[in-house]
């Protein structure tokens, strides 16, 4: 009952999180807008970009083999320049982030469900089943990821799908080992036994009381691991055993550009930028999040500027 | 008056919040003289702390500002030194000790090291701040100082822990001691001990004492001067005696009224049915034994209250009774059936008649769900108790009947004060209409004049719902205003059981002697008779 | 600013570590996990395809491809094989590689210890790094070197680790000469392959350290520390390190987990002989024995890291130790 | 803090560890784009290893001119002669001592062969004696006698790939190759280096280069930047895109081809409107000086052109959409399913742009109305494609390069035409028959006879979809003198590098 552990006790504190308030806070770390609003701009070319500029991707000119940058000449599509077969890199880039951020997403989200249902079921029963989960994890975790990849990929041909499914299998374990150690903690808390005394069943304790409160984490540790998955993507490409063309990748380009990185730095460079900006942005995302989802946080937030000394 | 060892005047300090500047004092002055001891009384939210922390430079800035006043030490306003000025006097000239030594020592580092690191940090030479910190170990009591000095902060209890602080910071037998709370979250008997500690040593070196309390109890005991806060402000000063018995300003009043422990005891009903019957109920962890085969009774409409100090074995009783955990051996029978040997289904059903609140509710609340979803929650889990139409309207009674609103129910938990969270904890166990209800330590975090509301709105439903309550508590005064009938515990076992008013004026055993002993009196007369009773027991 | 700062976040759910006792429960459940893999690996990894066709020419004959396979023990039933290996494992040996005609087990050993070398150099290196660096943005919040360096880093972490090694063989090698360009030798030669390893995990521990490091110094202790009228240096290096290091010291496990498994990567590019790229060639060629036995090696040499990592939480932390 | 400590010392320790290396006079640096595996002689044939091996420190009793034309030359063999049909004779070179000090004589020479022959290893030479059922016979210590089931005019040539090795060395791979070639094995440091060094006691003239240090980079860039910063002298392999230098840079035919091969069972492919349609709508002359280096040449035959019967009459491809179009058209109108999504089959890395060649092939393709989806995979499932029993669930083109540097068709056709051949994709009875003959046949028949195949394959049957014979670059310091030839793929001669 320190008075000054925290600014002020007795003001009641701000409501929750409403769509204004999230948006206000958004607004208050300016990095974080611009990163969203990037985000934004990068999940709108995963939508439509294949739709709108499919076919300026994939049309081959071998007389803009290599075209450079920043030129009008051959019309605005070849403004960041033209890859080895001479289609321009812009929508190409547009296009490959369909791909891209299907890989990303579609690896998360599937690693993300499993992962935490395992976690809550290791974390939340005592029994046996806590043992098998995380050897099981264990075990994923030590299996070379390069060895699934080509197994998945050579048993199952490479396609987007089957790539997803290798990315989602090796991160797993994260949200397992997260899910777990989290519900660890949680179950002891007083609300989850005052959900006990109530006569609560298993399944309502875990899924209306434990799972809400670890979520936030879950989901800080997604928006980072989406950018680790992208970059995993990329070296998968880059060792020969991820996505192939006529698939495009942001990371398929990259790899596909380095050779030419002395002599036409942009092939490698522009969808190079695009992934670090991408996973910049999610970084910056997740930081945000980190403190906005945390309610013993979130006045840094609400503060806004104000405080900026 | 430039002659007072500290004076501190028109002090204002601001935080930013989210709502905007708070001004969290508002033009506070007091002084401090030699030898002398203040109180600085207040409830939480009163701001009675932030003086001494602007005393310490310890308000972060940002959020937090002086906005205005001095603060002179022997003449000299800190507030314009440098911060290795103000260093420099830190723990040399002025100390501090606070609540909850176990988060305010470094969990890392042995106790010996922190000690020691007082003078060390004021330049003085290692071995001879090693030799000096294994004397105050000593002179604090702690038992077997040359081994204490070597061992880590978590391996000792609160009390001694709180004699390390004291240790701490009178290495360099500082002109003043500040003590933010340093009994709160002790043990009764610990408190007097640590008290009358701080006490020996203010006699030994003289020091000005700083007591930042929100016990009238801790006044009582040991203030020559107290000043009171509210909102930031202080709203009236004087000897503890003048306070007590001459308050002129209504909160201070409010303050003494709300104190427990003066109203009449109840007499237990004659002949009532046990509804709860535990025989030889025992929980041992390993070779713990954490309850030994106590066995009691609990009668319908009773209000049993269970007493005794941490460790005694009090919250694990009501953990096995609610089977949060298994019990060793023994049986608790409700209404005639083991609960304890109950198979999941039956228990659930059990569940709806034995509901729990609990002492923090701050953690007993889910802060990802509405106050409607908190209290409607066990008709979801035992379907057909209320229909789901009549949820809303049920609701709003039942936060009505616990003296919150009805619009109350769309907020969550965190936009809520303790008191009322608490009360929005009560709403929830009365959803299910239950014959018992386990208190624990159900109003021991709150502050005086909360729990003065929510120990009245306990008493109004036990009168008209005629709820039994199984009240665990460590704070005696609230049990005597209370309780039916208690049982005192320690060590796991029952030393004691009996009505009230027996317990309380014929106490038999002398731990229940020594426990009525150690609770402080609001009143500083009644506290010096029973100081004095408490010397001679311990004589 | 406030707002873009990283607060501690649990990056892999540190669990607690045990103590003394639990290391002999820990290497029994570890070798059952192993035991479990190398099963895996063993049944998965012959789905992939024939290694005669790898190894031999296209256009060898159905002979020489049968005689490839029967001096490799490669024509029984897959489960005989199993049998087979597992009772040499026994023995103590690992089966030889199909490609080099050597015991798979000194091939691994031989790659390892260039992988261990990078690793643990890259670690100290980024251990020491992250903690000064981030300790100093942790202090000074909001200041032009809190935001640089956490700009820096998160960039470095967000670019793919390829890209940033041809730049810099680019840049440093053939365009400033100040390195040479790949390969072993001397002690210029690990200049480049460390940067690009550097860089990735000291973002992330940068990170890791500065959230940890703010919460430390906003904790209780600190308090009394200044009350007590410690110096700032002391409350920073001495009271607020130990603690926030722990945190710390699970994310550099799982780092240096990583860096054990193979800098896959930056080994290909740099023609580093380590167990990475060995894996990445053994997986590519279906070297069965090789892949099996850089796992457990691996594996093991991450089991003792974590061990390490223990006995640096006990030596940290006194509330584990008893 | 303790801990830092600790790793802080491991530092110290492997960083003292690193030794320095420095270049002496007469040294040379060469930068290889694959480690090897194994360093046997009798895997000389594999290209990576050949190039250290193979005249350095192993050598052979023939040997074939490539910066020549004079055919079969001696080495370890100074004269040979055919006795009948099916012998030959060779006269050894005398007073030849192996590295570790033994004499050399037909023994060696019988040994070499049986070993190529055991199955206690799997030596890749053994290859190309396949099913001749040669026989060695030592008559003495300098006459070698060769017989085989059927007559092989081309012993002498076959000679230039067996290695010999001491009559000691043991049946299983060995990893220290003792050998009669001028150089020995001084030092593998397995993932790091190889080192060759000069003997003193070779039978022939001594090289300029008195060691030479062998080191492994898959990255082609990686492997032009050495050069460049001085790190290595030779980079036998670089790729096109990375030769940029004038005076560094030499380009030279690295008698690889690349085609795609056809398998004539499946529909649409069975028909030969489809097949011609499919080389007319591949504009072949794009790719060269664009995706693929200048100096690349439009294949007719699946050998590059210095093999003997190489057919210049053959005319290669015109570039012609409308014609395809009109064939396909006409073979859709005579049913054939031309809609068919076929699969076009490409190894990633195969060759330096091979993706962006794939891509490329797949577009024009599509363009001229096929339906084609290109798939890029890995060299495992690359052979899956490649090699028998097919994939037949669906017409599918392979691209695929392949290596004859030997001067002779035999070393190819057997393999990629013949109905048994391991990746041949039609059957058809006048291509065997020619096969065989012309490997049994010697001289100017044997050259006709190719030639006749070779016009066969390309005009009547449409076998395949030749494409490209393709050249390597290699990059050579100044300070070096070295021609790469249309060998280089598989040997690089130590005794050819010359020292300014």
């Amino acid at each position: 009952m320190s008075d000054i552990t925290a600014p002020a006790p007795a003001a009641p504190n701000p409501a929750p999180p409403a769509k204004s308030s999230i948006l206000r806070m958004l607004w208050a770390d300016k990095f974080a807008t611009v990163a969203v609003v990037f985000l934004g701009l990068v999940l709108l070319c995963a939508i439509f970009g294949p739709l709108l500029l499919g076919d300026a991707a994939g049309g081959q000119n071998l007389r803009a083999r290599n075209a450079p940058p920043f030129s009008l000449e051959r019309g605005w599509l070849y403004i960041l320049g033209g890859d080895a077969l001479g289609r321009p890199l812009l929508p190409r880039i547009v296009v490959a982030a369909q791909n891209t951020i299907a890989i990303a997403a579609g690896a998360v989200a599937a690693s993300f469900v499993i992962g935490a249902a395992l976690g809550l079921i290791a974390g939340y029963s005592r029994r046996i089943w806590s043992e098998v989960i995380m050897r099981l994890a264990d075990v994923i975790m030590s299996f070379p990821s390069l060895l699934l990849a080509v197994i998945v990929l050579y048993v199952l041909a490479p396609s987007v799908l089957n790539l997803v499914l290798v990315l989602a299998i090796t991160r797993i374990p994260i949200y397992l080992r997260t899910t777990r150690a989290e519900v660890l903690e949680v179950r002891e808390r007083m609300f989850v036994q005052a959900a006990q005394v109530l006569g609560a069943s298993t399944f309502r304790i875990v899924f209306r009381h434990i799972l809400p409160v670890i979520l936030p984490t879950l989901l800080t540790i997604a928006t980072l691991d989406f950018a680790f998955v992208m970059l995993a993507e990329s070296a998968l490409s880059f060792l020969g055993i991820g996505i192939q063309p006529p698939e495009i990748t942001w990371g398929l380009m990259v790899s596909q550009g380095r050779q030419y990185l002395t002599s036409a730095w942009w092939l490698a460079f522009w969808p190079g930028l695009a992934i670090i900006l991408t996973t910049m942005s999610l970084n910056l995302l997740s930081s945000w999040m980190r403190i906005a989802l945390d309610p013993t946080q979130r006045w840094r937030l609400e503060l806004g500027g104000r405080v900026n000394g | 008056m430039a002659d007072h060892l500290l004076e501190v005047r028109g002090l204002s300090v601001r935080f930013h919040t989210a709502q905007g500047v708070v001004n969290a004092v508002n033009d506070v002055s007091w002084h401090l003289d030699r030898g002398e001891t203040l109180a600085i009384l207040g409830e939480s939210g009163s701001g009675k702390s932030v003086s001494s922390s602007a005393i310490m430079n310890l308000i972060d800035c940002p959020p937090g500002e002086i906005a205005s006043g001095e603060i002179l030490f022997e003449g000299k306003d800190l507030l314009r030194m440098s911060p290795e000025e103000r260093r420099r006097l830190n723990g040399k000239r002025i100390a501090m000790i606070f609540q909850d030594p176990l988060s305010h020592l470094n969990p890392v580092y042995t106790v010996g090291w922190q000690i020691a690191e007082t003078l060390t940090a004021h330049g003085r030479p290692g071995d001879e701040a090693f030799a000096r910190a294994r004397d105050l170990v000593s002179r604090v009591g702690i038992p077997n100082p040359d081994a204490a000095m070597k061992k880590f902060p978590h391996q000792f209890s609160g009390g001694q822990r709180q004699r390390l602080m004291i240790a701490m910071a009178l290495g360099l037998k500082p002109d003043i001691l500040i003590a933010d709370e340093p009994t709160t979250a002790l043990d009764v008997t610990v408190q007097a001990e640590i008290l009358t500690l701080l006490e020996e040593l203010q006699a030994e070196t003289g020091m000005g004492l700083v007591l930042i309390t929100h016990d009238l109890g801790v006044v009582a005991e040991a203030a020559d001067r107290a000043v009171v806060m509210e909102g930031g402000r202080i709203v009236e000063s004087g000897t503890p005696h003048d306070l007590y018995h001459n308050a002129r300003h209504p909160y201070t009043r409010k303050l003494i009224a709300a104190a427990p422990g003066r109203g009449d005891m109840r007499r237990p009903e004659e002949g009532a049915e046990p509804i709860l019957s535990c025989r030889g109920l025992t929980k041992a962890y390993g070779a713990f034994t954490a309850l030994d085969a106590i066995s009691f009774d609990l009668m319908r409409g009773e209000t049993l209250a269970v007493v005794g100090e941490s460790g005694s074995g009090k919250s694990t009783a009501a953990k096995l009774i609610l089977r949060l955990e298994e019990a060793t051996a023994g049986e608790a029978l409700w209404h005639g059936e083991d609960l304890l040997s109950m198979t999941p289904k039956e228990m659930a059903k059990a569940r709806r008649q034995i509901q729990m609140v609990f002492q923090d509710p701050t953690q007993s609340l889910n802060p990802r769900m509405s106050v409607f979803q908190i209290v409607s929650e066990p008709w979801v889990i035992h379907p057909g108790v209320v229909e789901k139409r009549r949820w809303r309207e049920r609701v709003a009674e039942l936060l009505e009947q616990v003296g919150l609103k009805a619009e109350h129910a769309q907020r969550y938990p965190h936009q809520f004060s303790g008191g009322q969270r608490q009360r929005i904890a009560i709403a929830r166990a009365l959803a299910l209409e239950p014959e018992l209800i386990i208190c624990d330590e159900a109003v021991s975090a709150l502050d005086v004049s909360i729990q003065a509301q929510v120990i009245a709105l306990l008493g109004k439903l036990r009168d008209e719902l005629g709820i039994a309550f199984m009240f665990i508590a460590h704070d005696l005064p609230v049990v005597r205003d209370f309780a039916d009938r208690v049982l005192v515990m320690k060590g796991g076992q029952i030393v004691e059981q009996g009505p009230v008013r027996r317990i309380f004026e014929d106490p038999r055993e002398g731990y229940t002697q020594r426990l009525l002993a150690a609770g402080l009196d609001p009143d500083p007369e009644v506290q010096r008779q029973r100081r004095e009773a408490r010397l001679k027991l311990s004589a | 600013m406030g707002s873009a700062q990283a607060l501690p976040v649990n990056v892999e759910g540190a669990e607690t570590p045990v103590m003394h006792k639990a290391v002999g429960k820990r290497a029994i459940s570890s070798l059952l996990s192993l035991f479990g893999l190398v099963i895996l690996v063993f049944f998965l990894s012959r789905l992939t395809g024939d290694p005669a066709a790898l190894f031999l020419p296209v256009d060898a004959s159905e002979a020489m491809r049968q005689n490839f396979r029967e001096l490799h023990g490669l024509n029984d039933p897959v489960h005989i094989q199993f049998v087979h290996y597992l009772g040499d494992l026994v023995r103590g040996d690992f089966g030889d590689s199909l490609r080099k005609a050597r015991p798979a087990l000194d091939v691994v050993l031989e790659a390892f210890v260039w992988t261990l070398q990078l690793a643990v150099i890259t670690m100290t290196l980024v251990t020491v790094a992250a903690i000064v660096v981030g300790s100093i943005t942790a202090f000074r919040v909001g200041s032009a070197f809190d935001r640089f360096a956490s700009m820096l880093s998160l960039v470095g972490a967000s670019a793919p680790d390829f890209w940033i090694a041809i730049v810099a063989i680019v840049l440093f090698s053939v365009n400033l000469g100040w390195v040479p360009t790949s390969g072993t030798g001397t002690v210029w030669h690990w200049v480049l392959p460390i940067s690009v390893l550097f860089i990735r995990p000291f973002g992330l521990i940068l990170q890791v350290v500065r959230g940890s490091m703010l919460s430390a110094l906003g904790s209780a202790y600190v308090k009394t520390a200044r009350a007590k009228g410690v110096k700032n240096r002391p409350i920073i290096f001495v009271h607020t390190l130990r603690n926030a290091m722990l945190p710390v010291i699970t994310v550099i496990g799982d780092q240096a987990a990583a860096l054990l498994n193979g800098a896959v990567v930056v080994e290909t590019i740099f023609g580093f002989p380590g167990v990475g790229k060995l894996m990445i060639d053994s997986i590519l060629q279906r070297d069965f024995n090789v892949i099996l036995a850089a796992i457990m090696v691996t594996a093991l040499a991450i089991f003792l890291m974590n061990l390490l990592i223990d006995l640096a939480y006990a030596l940290l932390d006194p509330r584990i130790r008893t | 803090m303790r801990f830092t400590g600790i790793l802080g010392g491991a530092l110290l320790v492997s960083a003292a560890a690193l030794g320095a290396a420095s270049a002496q006079e007469g040294e040379v640096t060469i930068v290889l784009g694959e480690e090897l595996d194994l360093i046997d002689p009798c895997m000389a044939t594999r290209s990576n290893i050949g190039r250290v091996v193979l005249q350095n420190i192993s050598e052979t009793l023939t040997e074939l001119d490539v910066r020549g034309d004079a055919g079969v030359t001696p080495r370890l063999a100074t004269s040979w002669e055919q006795t009948d049909d099916t012998t030959w004779r060779f006269d050894l070179r005398e007073g030849v001592k192996f590295s570790d000090g033994s004499a050399f004589d037909a023994g060696d020479v019988v040994h070499s062969f049986e070993r190529t022959q055991s199955g206690e290893n799997t030596c890749e030479i053994s290859r190309y004696y396949d099913g001749m059922g040669i026989e060695m016979t030592a008559v003495d210590d300098t006459t070698l006698e060769v017989t085989s089931e059927d007559p092989q005019p081309i012993m002498p040539l076959l000679m230039s790939l067996l290695t010999v090795v001491p009559s000691e060395t043991g049946m299983e791979f060995t990893r220290d190759p003792i050998g009669t070639g001028p150089y020995t094995l001084a030092e593998w440091n397995p993932g790091q280096n190889i080192r060759l060094e000069r003997r003193d006691d070779y039978w022939g003239e001594a090289p300029e280069v008195t060691a030479a240090e062998y080191v492994f980079r898959s990255d082609a860039a990686v492997r032009a930047a050495m050069v460049e910063t001085g790190e290595a002298d030779i980079a036998p392999s670089i790729s096109a895109l990375e030769a940029t230098s004038d005076t560094l840079d030499k380009s030279y035919p690295n008698s690889e081809t690349v085609y795609l091969r056809i398998d004539h069972e499946v529909a649409p492919m069975d028909d030969e409107r489809v097949r011609r349609a499919l080389n007319l709508a591949i504009d072949r002359e794009a790719f060269i000086g664009t995706i693929l280096a200048d100096g690349t040449e439009v294949a007719t035959a699946i050998v590059p052109p210095t093999t003997i019967g190489w057919n210049a009459d053959v005319e290669q491809w015109p570039y012609d959409p409308e014609q395809a179009q009109t064939l396909l058209d006409e073979a859709a109108a005579d049913g054939v399913p031309v809609d068919t999504e076929i699969s076009l089959i490409g190894r990633t890395g195969n060759f330096p742009g091979a993706t962006e060649t794939y891509e490329a092939i797949a577009g024009m393709l599509n363009d001229a109305g096929f339906n084609v989806a290109l798939q890029m995979v890995e060299v495992a499932e690359h052979e899956q494609y490649y090699s028998k029993p097919y994939v037949q669930d669906r017409p599918i083109l392979v691209g695929a390069q392949h290596d004859n540097s030997r001067g002779d068709p035999v070393f190819s056709m057997f393999w990629k035409y013949d109905s048994e051949g391991r990746q041949s994709g039609i059957a058809d009875e006048r291509v065997d028959q020619l096969i065989d003959d012309a490997s049994a046949a010697t001289g100017d028949e044997r050259t006709a006879l190719w030639s006749e195949l070779f016009a066969y394959l390309h005009d009547e049957v449409v076998a395949d979809a030749l494409l490209f014979h393709m050249v390597g670059f290699a990059r050579v310091a100044e300070d070096i003198d070295y021609t790469p030839t249309i060998a280089t793929n598989s040997q690089l001669q130590l005794a050819e590098i010359g020292l300014n």
